[in-house]
Order: structure tokens, then C-alpha cells, then sequence
């Protein structure tokens, strides 16, 4: 590999992020895979680095996963979009950033499309306007949340309390970064550093000092595919196509994965376990799996959050190995107590994968 | 005559004697190991036929007049059929003559088997044997006739075109070992003879020879050398007999009866097929007349190659040489001695061992297409109506001109028709047959008689001589007739159905190999074809007709490989310069096609054409 | 245990991982075998193709793809009727090409 | 007077054209950009479908265009459009004043970085069709393995019939090129699988068909028939490289010691910025536009400005010589016109 030939690449595919004030619109989903994600997102932008990130309780979802479900025409997922545009023209923002890559997708895709047909921006405009009497500009700026993270990557390294490096041999954590595909694959020019080797997650990792590993089917799918595990009979080609991506990793020993998708996180955690199962298969050290994170999950252990306070107890896989690799301190006995040291209960433990 | 010596023996007749008594235990234990290789029933049929009057007859005609007269080479060439008649005749005439001689003079002597052969030696004239001298005159005279036989045989080796042969045999060491001292018996028996000629007598020739002698060789001393010399030439030659190509004299004997008998290849390598190959006597003639030998090439996978690399059990080689032949026949229809040159091959091609089977049990015979009368019918009653079942067969379906062509002259013949395999059928079976699958080929047979058996069909009309030949031989199906659509169309003309129009286009017809040679069908199309123009001759034609080279009976042959010799085929058609060549198969057509430069045609393509009325009952 | 779905295997060819001697052992019998240009007209012509789904084009590439089974269940309603030879357009002489299949390739293996 | 020919270029079609114009007793003027004569054709090792050495090819043609007047590492700096005729400023500081120019500035090999999914500059093992040239001239390069080679790619239309590439024209000399390559490959690494991945094969001139069969029967180079679609490395650093077999129907994955992307051909860079100075006009395939693409390809539409060889579009090495014959005519024809 060529570092400087995807130096090359990243440096044609930059893309502008203004530092501040921004309307945050959330995922459908992720407040049930990792709710520490979102929650810490905010933090981390308004506490630590004293963002302005503006959250209204009026906006819905973004009607990407029903789109691409094909149970809703493109004008009915356009309208709703427009409402969310018209929601951030009235809080008095013009930069947007949505926390799930589908909705990030559907934003860039519905953008493009009305600059490439003006006639249906009218149409929706008209259509938003009957509906619920608003009115919109479109975003001056759209990014994925995943944009400011690596915006700010170098601040937050700058207070991290820990790096992404093995505490005792001193070498950097091997890092699979995992892109969800509605990010650039789509739209190369809208994501950092494009589609074939997206920079985003990349600058985070080597900013926070782990190595990324770039492995053959680095570009493939998690395995979601809306279609493909919301529909029972389907299941085994998302699992399928999991299992593909981790015996294309497994050789390189990754330490850890990050991601920037709601799926992508939760399938690569959850499938891992149901791999397991079916094949007796684990992919991480001494039949654990390999951890994986959202971004933002990995921004706060960095920035030395407590991992229970980030939600990490809602993964499958045990991230006990890697909090111990890199040194994170944490209390194992909180671990299933929630606020106020509640008991939360410990959940049964697999067969197979072993957690702790 | 008396006798020179009480003991009636000399030693130098122990080469002679030994080597007589080597090659008739050899060939006895050979024609017993043949016949026992037999299937036991066609063994049975075998002795029956030995005894029966009419083939005991036909036995010894055969055995006459091809063995020792080659009527066969005669109609061939006459120098050639003179050279073996000579040698083979004369030598035989010379045993038959010497044993007269040794019943006459000296029968106590009858038991030496050797006497007869060196009678001139044993005995001295006396007064009284001037009255044999008609005997003394015929054995010269036999003498002569072989020595000029032996005389042409050598110039054949230098000159065979004289012969009618462009290409011989490259003969193998034994091979040449025995032809030289075949051919030194005789000169060495005149000289022997001479030397003892005025002592034993003799005639025009060793008289002669004696006195020319006796002018500078005036002693007997040289009389017992030639003698010797004699018969070690003798003993040479029955000591290599086995292992040359001169072996074809005794197993011919044997093959001519089990011929007669019925006998068919039933195995590969044994029995009759034995016999076969020992009958070959290398003569060369189908190198000539193999389709695949233009310009020099593939001389060495001709049948006599075949045959002596099946006595020399070289596998690679008999495989390479049986399956790149195109099974024409043609080596068949002209050899001497009858060795079947295909019919050798596919037995060597069934030996094959294979992997991968076919199994046709999931093709349906379904006849349920099959509708008659679909059509106005409007031919007269008898065999014009009968149902016709029309099968135009895989290669047709390449050239949909003939079988378009046949439903129009069905229609205008207002016969009662269906089509078999319209939308595709089933493969006859002769394709996999010539590849000595007989199994997958029985299979396709079966599949085939059923759904021709369900039709409900009179008469079962081809147009490709492939199929016609495998549903003539291998089909049984109970009455319904089965008939080439040459002969059909002959047919319909003769009976006056068909009247086509005749005008002064000269056609050559081509002979397709299974048509002709494989079924005999030669008389029909050329009716046909003299209905409607004029018909002139290839060169070769008929049972000497040569394959177009597109034959499926080659296994290996590349497309490449075979232009020249449908180049060469085609040279042949146009010799008397015919305005269209007109041919009954569909292979042949297609490939002669490719490379013809004027038009080539189907016989029913031709007749369609040349019928504008249609005839109504 | 039993989720109701499972991985499925995957369907795509890795060239990496077929095993060709044999096909290496039929080129040598056949070298015109890679003369093929895979343009269907053996398929086309097959009269065996309505029954097994004969084609020669896919015997040839399935061959090379590893896919023997697929080959053997074409192949059994081969009638060994030439076409395919006739109206190959790079002279490759598929019938005998058949044979040695049929001769070196195993299907009990 | 003599008028003045300038000749814009000189690789092969430049070169061609000026011996042909020497010939007919002209003395026309090279302009060349790099320090050598003879383009693409000079970097390349063997000609297509002899196997002619393409040295041998441009010292044939310098030879018989040593007559002119040629300048080397020279470039057009500005040109002003006077009334009958043009004043063209060499970056040398020489001016020209001329009523005729050849163009003869051909084509520049598409950027195969550009097709990132292929990782060209990104890969350790994968090269373009011109660096494999230059590789078989005796340089060394890092990406090819000199000593053993198991199984090598080829890719046919880099940046050809691509609209993603902004090059949806067929580039025409690659299919045969990878063929031709691919049959070098072999020669050398007699053992190696050799693929050629292809969309379709184009083998169009004069004995392309034999050569491929050639490549098949002789060489056993396995031709699949589909696009590349990704190409990734692994953990020894081969390239995977995936494609759909379209014949079978699925998708095809193979691990390659070396992989060669076939970087088609685009309107050259040079040539565009010229055609912009004088100006010309471009052609929706962006080569240069001609007068008429049936009877007039070798004339611009601008008086007195005429175009030879791979600024036009595709063209194979005689093709290219052809048309440089053809135009080196019709300027003596407009020549004589103006006298």
C-alpha cells in the first residue's frame, strides 16, 4: 500500500465544515443500539469544545429508511425533509447535521437531486406548504455528524486523557474503520476523502493514535441493507454478508472497529454473536470478539469518560479487553448499574462468545 | 524316373522341413484360438456352414478365386491381378503338379512331405519318363509364370504407378525379410532345378538353363548348394511368415469361410476381428483410396496401418488411427480380402472406457406432436397414402433448404405427412454408434422406436443417409417401412405422382457415404436426377465415391484438417464439369457448400424446383 | 442455535481456490478447448439443450470455474450429434472435446 | 517564396507527415514539448500484431524527417491570428509566421488514478499498460516482480466507455494491446495465469482476430468477460480483484501477483490547451473536431490548420501514419492552392 497515493486521493476529496452553529436532527434508531452515542455527541460538541448545536423535539424521522424500503414515494420522503429544512430556517440555522448516515444519504441525495430538477423543489415546496403551511431554505452547509468529529479531531486529541495505543508494548491499536455506505459511495464529492477511501473516520483514528487497517473487503457492506434483515427470509444474506467482511479482517488481528452509521455498529456487534453461534467462530483474542464503536463512543473514551456512562454495556461483544489494553480506567462492578447505581440486571451470557 | 538315393533324404531339406512344420502348428494353433475366441453361437454357426452344401461351395469358389486367382485385383488392375494371380496360382500349381509327379513315379514316397518339393533332386530320368514330359513341360511352364510374377513384383516396388497404385506400404523389417526370400525361392528353385536338369530332366526352362550351365559349370559340384539355398529361402520364408504381412495367405483361407458363415466383429482385438487383421496383406490399396491421404497426409492412419498396429498392440496408435478416420467405407468397399476398415475402427472406438455416461431416461418419447393430415391430402389411394412419418434428423435441421424442400414435394405430392422432429427431436443414435457407444446409441434407438411406434406412421422417410443407415440396421419397427427420401422421390416419379420438368442442366451426383456404400442406394437418385437433366459421373462414383470430409465418423479430425480433402472430393465431381452437384445428404451438401464453386444441391431441393404442376387425385 | 437464518455460502468463484489440473489435463488432450469464444452457438443448436440444459459454451466455463457438477448433469443428454462441431465458429472440435471429458473427468470424484 | 509548414508535435504522425512534405519538397518545422522525438510510440516496447519493436519504428521515421527543421523541448506560448496567417510565439523566443499548421499533438494516456477503485498509485502491484511497456524496455520498476510472476490481470477500458471516466468513447488500441501484452507477460512468465478482464473485445484491424486466437490457443490466456468492478490488496500484498463473470453469471474473485490497468487514450493535454489558443473547436468525444468526419477528418474547420493522427480521436500506429501521409497531401495541395 501506497500511503502517499491515498494521501493523494484524500487531498481531492475535502469538503468545507463551518466550526460552528449548527441544527442537529437525530437517528431513528441509534437511541436504541447505543443511546451513550447521540447523548455524548452533544457533549462533546457543546461542553467540552463550547459548540452552538441547536436540537428541536419537532423534528421527525427523515423517512430514509421507509424510502428505501420502497414503502413511501420520493415525494412523500421529500416533503418530510423539507418540513426538517423548514424546522432549522425557523430555529435560524443554515447549517444542518444529521446524526444517521441514511438520513445524511437521503439529505444529499433529495439536495441533489432538486438542483438537478428545480421543477420538483417547486412541486415540494407547494406540497410542504399545503401540508403544514411552512416554508424552507435549503442548508447552506450539510454534513454527517461523523464531519465535525473529524473537524474537531484534533482538538479533542489535544484533551484526550487516553490514545488509542496498547498501554504496555506502546504500539498503536490496530483500527478497522468502517464507513457506512450511504455516506460517500453515493455522493463521493459530499463525504471526506470520497468513496473508495474515505478519510473521515481515518483522520480520527490516526489523529487519536491508532493505525487504520486496510483490509480487502474494507468497502463492503455491514450486512443491514434495510431490506435485507427487516425481512425475516433475508436475514442469513445480511448475516452472510457480515460474516464476509470479518473473514476478510480476521487475518490483520484488528483491536477494534469504528464507525460512523447507526446499523452499521450494531450489526457488526450483534452478528458477531450470532456468527458465534451458527459456526463457532469468534474473531477477537481468547474467544472474544472484536469490539466495535461509534465514533462518538470512541471520542469520549478517549476524552477518559466512564465507559458505563457511555452505554458500552449495551454491546454484545466485551469491550473489557480493549478498555485493559488501552488502560481506561473503569469499575467492573458498575458495568449493569445504571443511573443512580441502579441494578439493571446482567443479561444471560452466550455460549460461544465469550463476554464478560 | 528312378531314384538317386535308397534314403530318399538329404539334409538340406531340414530348413524346408522344419520351417513347413513351424507355420502349420503356428496356424493351426492360431485358426483354433480364433475359432475359440468366438461367441459360442456364432462358433456353432461356423462348423454348420462348413457342412452346409451351398456355403461348402460357395467356400471353395471364394477360396479359389480369391485366393489363388485375386479376381478381385484383376477388376482392379490387370498387371497387378496378373502379378498375384501368377505367384499365388502358379506357386500353387507347382505343389499341386510336384505331387502328381511324386504319385507317378514314386508313390512309396508319397508320405515325405518334402518330396514333392525337391522331386527333381531325389530322381534321375530313365527311358520311360519321356512319357511325363507334358508334366515336366507344365512345371516349367508354372515356374515361369511365378518367376514372372516374382518379376513384376520387384519392378512394383520401384514403379507402382505402372500398377495402378500411387502410394504403397512401407514395409516393416520382417516384412522385408520375407518378401526377399519370397522372392528368392523361385529364382533359387530354377537354379537348383537347372544345375540337376540332366539328371532328373525337365523341360523348356531348366533344360536350357542346364546346358547354358553345363558350358561353363561343368561340374555337378554346385547342384547341392542351390539345393540348400533352395530350401533355406523356403525356411526362411515359413519361419517369418508369422510375423510379416505374408501371414494374409493362410488366415485368408480361414477368414473366407467364417465370412460366409455371417460372422460380424464381435469383439475388438479377438476373433473375427483377429482374423481380419491377419487377413490384410499390406497391399496398400487403401491407402489410395482413403479420403483423408490428399496431399500426402494421414498416409499412416490408413487401414493397413491400422491393421499392423493392432499386431504390434500399439495403443496410442490404434487409437490416434480409429478415431480420426471418417468411416467412409471406402477401404471397405475395395479390399482384396474384405477387411472392414470401419467396422474395425468403431470396435476399437467401443473399448474406450469413460467416466461419464449418458442416460436419456428424462427425455420424454413423446409422439403427442405428431399429427397426419394436418394437410389436404389429395394423393391416390394405395402407397401414396400411406402415412408418412418425415424425420429430417439433427443435420438437416443445419440445412432447413432440404427439409423445406421435402415438405414442399410432400405437399405437392398431397401425401399424407407429419413431421417427427420439427421443433427438434432425438438424435438416431449413429452419431454415438460410430463412437462405438453402442449402450448410449441402444438407448437413443429405444427412445426413437417408441415415439415412431406411437405415431401411428405407414412409412418412416428420412432425408439424412446418417440416420437412414442406423434405422436401417439397428431399428426394429415392426412393418413400418423405412425408406431414404431418394428412394421416395424415385418413387413418386415412377408411379407418376411426380412429374417434374427436364431441361439441359448436367448434374453429377455425389454418393454419400452411408447412402452408398452403407446402404447400397446408387440406382435411385440417379433416376431421379436423369428425370429432370442430364447426369454425368464423378470420377470415382459409387462404391468408389469419395467423402465430402465433413463426416461425423471422425472423431478427431479439426475442421481445418478437412478442407483439403472436400477440395479434393470436389475436384473429383466436376471432372465431366456439371452445371450443379447434386448430393442426398445434408452433410455433405453443408460442407461441400463451403468451399464448391458452383451450386450445390440437395436431390429433393432439385426435384422441388423442377415440379411446378401439382398433381390432384 | 437455531435463529431461523443462517450464512449462506458464498456464490461467487474464487479463482484462487480451483483446483484446474484436470483442466490442465484435458487442454493437453483438447488444446482448442481455450479457443472458445463463448458465443453460444453450440447452445443454440444443441438438441439435447431442451432436456438437461446442454451447452457446451457453459461446459466450457463452468470447466474452468470449477463447476463440475453442473457439467455432468448437462452432459448426460449429450446424443453426441455433431452439431455443436458444425456450427462452432472457431473450429473447435467440441464433439470430441465430449469424449475426453467424458473420459477424464470422474463423477464419482 | 516558401511558405512555412508548422508541424505541432513530434511523435510519429508529426514525424510522417514532415518526411512526406520533405519529400514533396517542402521544408516544414517540428515543435516537440519533450527532449525526443516519436510520442508514445518511443516509450513503448512492441508494436501490435508483429510484434515489431517500436524503436525501430521511430528511428525509421526520424530518419526521414531529419530534414526539418525541428525543435525540441518547445512549446507554444501564445499565438495571434493575423489577417491571411498566423504568428505563433515558441517558448524559446523564436516566432513563426505561418499560413499552414499541422496539428499532430495525438492523445494523453487517461490518468488511471482516476478510476481510484482500481488503486493505481494506491496498490503496490498495480501498474498501467505504458509502465509495463517501459518495463519491458529493461526499466525497473518497484510495482513489477522480476523474478516470478503466478497469476497476472488485465483490465481492459481504463478510462474507455466509461461516462464516470468522462470518456464514454472506445479507445480502440487497448483491446489488442492487452492482448499483445498479455502474450509478452507469458513469454516471460511461461507458468502464470494470465486474465484479461473485458467488457467486449474489439479486434477490428488487420490480423487482431489470428492474434487473439493465438493468445487463447497458444498461450492459454484466460479471457473473462467482465468489468472490474474493485481491487483491493491483501494481507501479503497481492491484489484481489473482483469482477462478475458475466458468462457464468457470478461474481469472480482472483488474487493477482500483478495487476495492469489498460489507461485508454483522451484528447492529449497539450493539444487542448492549443486548440484553445488558436482556437479550435472540440468534438463532443473531446478530441479535436474536424471539418467533416467522412471526407474532410484530416482538415480543422479554421483555413489553413489541418490535423493528423490521435488528436482526432483512437488510432492505431498505421492508421496514424496514414492520415500524416493524407495530410501531408492535402497541405501540398493547399499550397499550390495559394500561389
Amino acid at each position: 500500500m501506497i500511503y502517499q497515493g491515498k494521501q493523494k486521493i484524500w487531498s481531492e476529496y475535502q469538503k468545507e465544515i463551518p466550526d460552528d452553529h449548527w441544527f442537529y436532527v437525530r437517528s431513528c434508531i441509534r437511541q436504541n443500539f447505543f443511546p451513550g452515542a447521540e447523548r455524548m455527541f452533544l457533549e462533546i460538541c457543546r461542553n467540552v469544545l463550547k459548540k452552538d448545536f441547536y436540537e428541536t423535539e419537532h423534528h421527525t424521522t427523515c423517512g430514509g429508511i421507509a424510502y428505501h424500503c420502497d414503502t413511501i414515494p420520493q415525494e412523500t420522503v421529500m416533503t418530510i425533509v423539507a418540513r426538517q429544512f423548514a424546522l432549522m430556517t425557523e430555529a435560524g440555522y443554515e447549517n444542518y447535521v444529521a446524526s444517521c448516515i441514511t438520513s445524511f444519504g437521503n439529505y444529499a441525495e433529495i439536495l441533489e437531486t432538486w438542483r438537478e430538477f428545480p421543477e420538483l423543489e417547486t412541486k415540494i415546496r407547494e406540497m410542504l406548504w399545503k401540508a403544514c403551511r411552512r416554508e424552507f431554505k435549503k442548508p447552506k452547509y450539510l454534513a454527517h455528524a461523523s464531519d465535525l468529529i473529524y473537524k474537531y479531531r484534533n482538538e479533542i486529541a489535544s484533551r484526550a486523557k487516553y490514545r488509542l495505543v496498547n498501554r504496555e508494548t506502546g504500539e498503536p491499536l490496530k483500527v478497522v474503520e468502517h464507513i457506512g455506505c450511504h455516506y460517500s459511495k453515493m455522493f463521493p464529492s459530499k463525504g471526506v476523502g470520497g468513496a473508495e477511501y474515505p478519510y473521515v473516520l481515518c483522520g480520527m483514528v490516526e489523529a487519536w493514535g491508532g493505525n487504520v487497517v486496510d483490509y480487502p473487503e474494507r468497502r463492503h457492506c455491514c450486512g443491514y441493507g434495510f431490506r435485507q434483515y427487516h425481512v425475516k427470509a433475508n436475514r442469513g444474506y445480511s448475516l452472510s454478508n457480515t460474516y464476509k467482511k470479518f473473514e476478510s479482517m480476521e487475518p490483520y488481528h484488528p483491536d477494534m472497529i469504528i464507525t460512523n452509521c447507526p446499523g452499521c455498529p450494531y450489526f457488526m456487534d450483534r452478528w458477531q454473536y450470532v456468527i458465534a453461534e451458527s459456526t463457532g467462530k469468534t474473531y477477537g483474542k481468547d474467544g472474544f470478539g472484536i469490539p466495535v464503536f461509534t465514533y462518538e463512543e470512541v471520542a469520549g473514551l478517549v476524552l477518559g469518560y466512564d465507559p458505563w456512562d457511555l452505554g458500552l454495556q449495551l454491546h454484545q461483544v466485551a469491550v473489557e479487553p480493549l478498555l485493559n489494553k488501552i488502560g481506561i480506567e473503569y469499575n467492573p462492578e458498575d458495568k449493569y448499574k445504571g443511573l443512580n447505581k441502579k441494578d439493571i440486571l446482567k443479561p444471560g451470557l452466550p455460549a460461544v462468545l465469550k463476554c464478560c | 524316373m528312378r531314384e538317386r538315393f535308397l534314403t530318399g533324404y538329404n539334409d538340406f531339406v531340414l530348413p524346408f522341413s522344419l520351417g513347413l512344420i513351424f507355420i502349420i502348428s503356428y496356424c493351426v494353433v492360431g485358426m483354433i484360438r480364433i475359432l475359440h475366441q468366438l461367441p459360442a453361437e456364432d462358433r456353432k454357426r461356423f462348423f454348420i456352414s462348413l457342412v452346409t452344401p451351398a456355403t461348402m461351395w460357395k467356400n471353395i469358389k471364394d477360396i479359389f478365386l480369391k485366393c489363388l486367382i485375386h479376381v478381385d485385383i484383376w477388376k482392379r488392375n490387370k498387371l497387378l491381378g496378373y502379378m498375384h494371380s501368377s505367384i499365388a496360382f502358379g506357386w500353387f500349381m507347382l505343389i499341386v503338379v510336384g505331387h502328381i509327379e511324386v504319385f507317378l513315379y514314386t508313390p512309396h514316397r508319397v508320405k515325405l512331405f518334402y518330396y514333392p518339393i525337391f522331386f527333381r533332386y531325389f530322381v534321375a530320368e530313365t527311358e520311360s519318363t519321356m512319357r511325363g514330359s507334358l508334366i515336366f513341360f507344365l512345371m516349367d511352364l508354372f515356374l515361369l509364370i511365378v518367376l514372372s510374377g516374382i518379376a513384376l513384383a520387384i519392378i512394383k516396388r520401384v514403379r507402382s504407378v505402372m500398377f495402378g497404385m500411387r502410394r504403397t506400404t512401407n514395409p516393416s523389417f520382417f516384412d522385408l525379410v520375407g518378401q526377399y526370400s519370397l522372392w528368392a525361392i523361385f529364382p533359387l528353385r530354377l537354379l537348383a532345378e537347372a544345375f540337376t536338369a540332366d539328371i532328373s530332366g525337365g523341360s523348356f526352362l531348366t533344360k536350357s538353363l542346364n546346358y547354358v550351365f553345363t558350358s561353363f559349370l561343368s561340374n555337378h559340384a554346385n547342384m547341392l548348394p542351390a539345393w540348400w539355398a533352395y530350401s533355406c529361402a523356403l525356411g526362411i520364408f515359413f519361419f517369418v511368415l508369422p510375423f510379416t504381412r505374408y501371414m494374409h495367405i493362410p488366415t485368408e483361407i480361414l477368414l473366407i469361410p467364417m465370412r460366409n458363415a455371417g460372422i460380424k466383429i464381435r469383439n475388438a482385438r479377438k476373433g473375427f476381428a483377429k482374423a481380419e487383421v491377419y487377413s490384410c496383406p499390406s497391399c496398400g490399396l487403401c491407402i489410395d483410396a482413403c479420403p483423408m491421404g490428399v496431399m500426402k497426409a494421414n498416409i499412416k492412419d490408413t487401414t493397413v496401418y491400422l491393421n499392423r498396429q493392432i499386431r504390434r498392440r500399439n495403443e496410442a496408435r490404434i487409437e490416434e488411427i480409429s478415431d480420426k478416420c471418417l468411416l467412409c467405407g471406402k477401404c471397405t468397399a475395395i479390399c482384396p480380402v474384405g477387411v472392414e476398415g470401419d467396422k474395425l475402427r468403431i470396435a476399437q472406438r467401443s473399448i474406450r472406457k469413460y467416466n461419464l455416461n449418458p442416460d436419456y431416461s428424462n427425455i420424454p418419447a413423446d409422439a403427442s406432436g405428431i399429427e397426419f393430415a394436418a394437410h389436404e391430402v389429395t394423393a391416390p389411394s394405395g402407397r401414396a397414402r400411406e402415412k408418412i412419418l418425415y424425420f429430417a434428423g439433427c443435420m438437416t435441421a443445419l440445412t432447413p433448404v432440404i427439409s423445406k424442400a421435402m415438405e414442399s414435394i410432400l405437399k405437392k405430392a398431397g401425401a399424407d405427412y407429419a413431421f417427427m422432429d420439427r421443433d427438434g427431436g432425438i438424435c438416431c443414435g449413429r452419431p454415438m454408434f460410430m463412437s462405438g457407444r453402442f449402450d448410449a446409441a441402444r438407448m437413443l434407438v429405444e427412445k426413437n422406436t417408441e415415439i415412431i411406434k406411437a405415431s401411428g406412421a405407414d412409412v418412416l422417410l428420412l432425408s439424412c443417409p446418417i440416420c437412414y443407415k442406423i434405422f436401417r440396421e439397428k431399428y426394429h419397427l415392426d412393418g413400418i417401412r423405412i425408406i431414404h427420401h431418394t428412394e421416395y422421390i424415385a418413387g413418386l416419379i415412377a408411379d407418376g405422382i411426380l412429374k417434374p420438368s427436364s431441361d439441359d442442366t448436367k448434374y453429377v451426383y455425389h454418393d454419400p457415404c452411408e447412402l452408398g456404400r452403407g446402404c447400397g442406394v446408387y440406382e435411385a437418385p440417379r433416376e431421379v436426377i436423369k428425370s429432370v437433366g442430364t447426369l454425368v459421373e464423378a470420377q470415382k462414383n459409387r462404391k468408389e465415391s469419395i467423402c465430402c470430409g465433413g463426416s461425423l465418423g471422425s472423431l478427431t479430425l479439426g475442421f481445418d484438417k478437412r478442407r483439403a480433402m472436400t477440395e479434393n472430393a470436389l475436384a473429383n465431381l466436376v471432372t465431366e464439369s456439371p452445371d450443379i452437384i447434386v448430393t442426398a445428404c445434408p452433410l455433405c451438401r453443408s460442407t461441400f457448400n463451403r468451399y464448391s464453386d458452383r451450386p450445390v444441391e440437395d436431390i429433393a431441393e432439385t426435384i422441388d424446383r423442377k415440379i411446378t404442376k401439382t398433381v390432384k387425385s | 442455535m437455531d435463529f431461523g437464518f443462517k450464512i449462506s455460502p458464498s456464490s461467487a468463484i474464487n479463482l484462487d481456490k480451483i483446483d484446474l489440473t484436470m483442466f490442465e489435463k484435458l487442454h493437453e488432450m483438447e488444446p482448442d478447448v481455450y479457443k472458445c469464444i463463448a458465443c453460444g452457438s453450440c447452445s443454440a443448436t444443441c438438441p439435447a439443450a431442451r432436456y438437461s440444459g446442454m451447452s457446451m459454451r457453459k461446459v466450457i466455463l463452468d470447466l474452468q470455474r470449477g463447476r463440475e457438477k453442473e457439467v455432468f448433469s448437462m452432459m448426460k443428454n449429450c446424443m453426441l450429434c455433431g452439431k455443436c462441431t458444425m456450427v462452432c465458429p472457431r473450429g473447435i472440435n467440441t464433439r470430441h472435446l465430449i469424449l475426453s471429458i467424458s473420459k477424464l473427468y470422474c463423477e464419482t470424484k | 517564396m516558401k511558405e512555412n509548414i508548422l508541424i505541432i508535435g513530434g511523435g510519429i504522425a508529426g514525424l510522417e507527415a514532415a518526411a512526406m512534405l520533405l519529400r514533396l519538397g517542402h521544408s516544414p518545422i517540428i515543435i516537440e514539448k519533450s527532449d525526443r522525438l516519436g510520442g508514445h510510440v518511443a516509450s513503448w516496447h512492441k508494436l501490435f500484431p508483429d510484434m515489431t519493436p517500436a524503436k525501430d519504428v521511430v528511428d525509421r521515421l526520424t530518419a526521414e524527417a531529419s530534414g526539418a527543421n525541428i525543435f525540441l523541448n518547445t512549446e507554444i506560448s501564445f499565438v495571434n491570428k493575423l489577417t491571411d496567417s498566423y504568428n505563433i510565439m515558441l517558448s524559446n523566443g523564436i516566432s513563426i509566421i505561418t499560413k499552414v499548421i499541422l496539428v499532430t499533438m495525438g492523445f494523453s494516456l487517461f490518468d488511471a488514478a482516476k478510476k481510484e477503485e482500481y488503486g493505481y498509485g494506491v496498490y503496490d502491484h498495480v501498474v498501467t499498460n505504458r509502465d509495463l511497456e517501459q518495463w519491458f524496455n529493461g526499466k525497473d520498476d518497484p510495482r513489477i516482480d522480476n523474478s516470478a510472476m503466478n497469476a497476472v490481470g488485465f483490465v481492459h477500458c481504463v478510462g474507455s466507455r466509461d461516462e464516470k471516466a468522462k470518456n464514454s468513447q472506445c479507445s480502440k488500441v487497448c483491446c489488442i494491446t492487452a492482448v499483445k501484452q498479455a502474450i509478452e507477460v507469458k513469454q516471460k512468465f511461461p507458468d502464470a495465469s494470465v486474465y484479461c478482464f473485458y467488457m467486449d473485445l474489439r479486434m477490428f484491424g488487420k490480423k487482431f482476430e489470428d492474434f487473439y486466437i493465438s493468445a487463447q490457443r497458444d498461450y492459454g490466456i484466460r479471457f473473462i468477460r467482465g468489468r472490474v468492478s474493485e481491487v483491493s490488496e491483501n494481507i501479503e500484498g497481492r491484489v484481489v480483484v473482483k469482477a462478475e463473470d458475466t458468462l457464468s453469471g457470478k461474481p469472480l474473485k482472483v488474487t493477482l501477483d500483478l495487476l495492469v490497468l489498460m489507461a485508454g487514450m483522451v484528447c492529449g493535454d497539450s493539444c487542448t490547451k492549443v486548440a484553445g489558443m488558436i482556437p479550435l473547436p472540440v468534438d463532443s468525444d473531446g478530441f479535436l473536431k474536424s471539418k467533416d468526419n467522412i471526407f474532410d477528418v484530416m482538415e480543422s474547420p479554421k483555413e489553413g490548420i489541418f490535423y493528423a493522427g490521435a488528436c482526432t480521436g483512437p488510432k492505431t500506429v498505421p492508421e496514424t501514419l496514414a492520415e500524416a501521409r493524407a495530410a501531408a497531401l492535402d497541405i501540398h495541395l493547399y499550397i499550390n492552392g495559394l500561389e
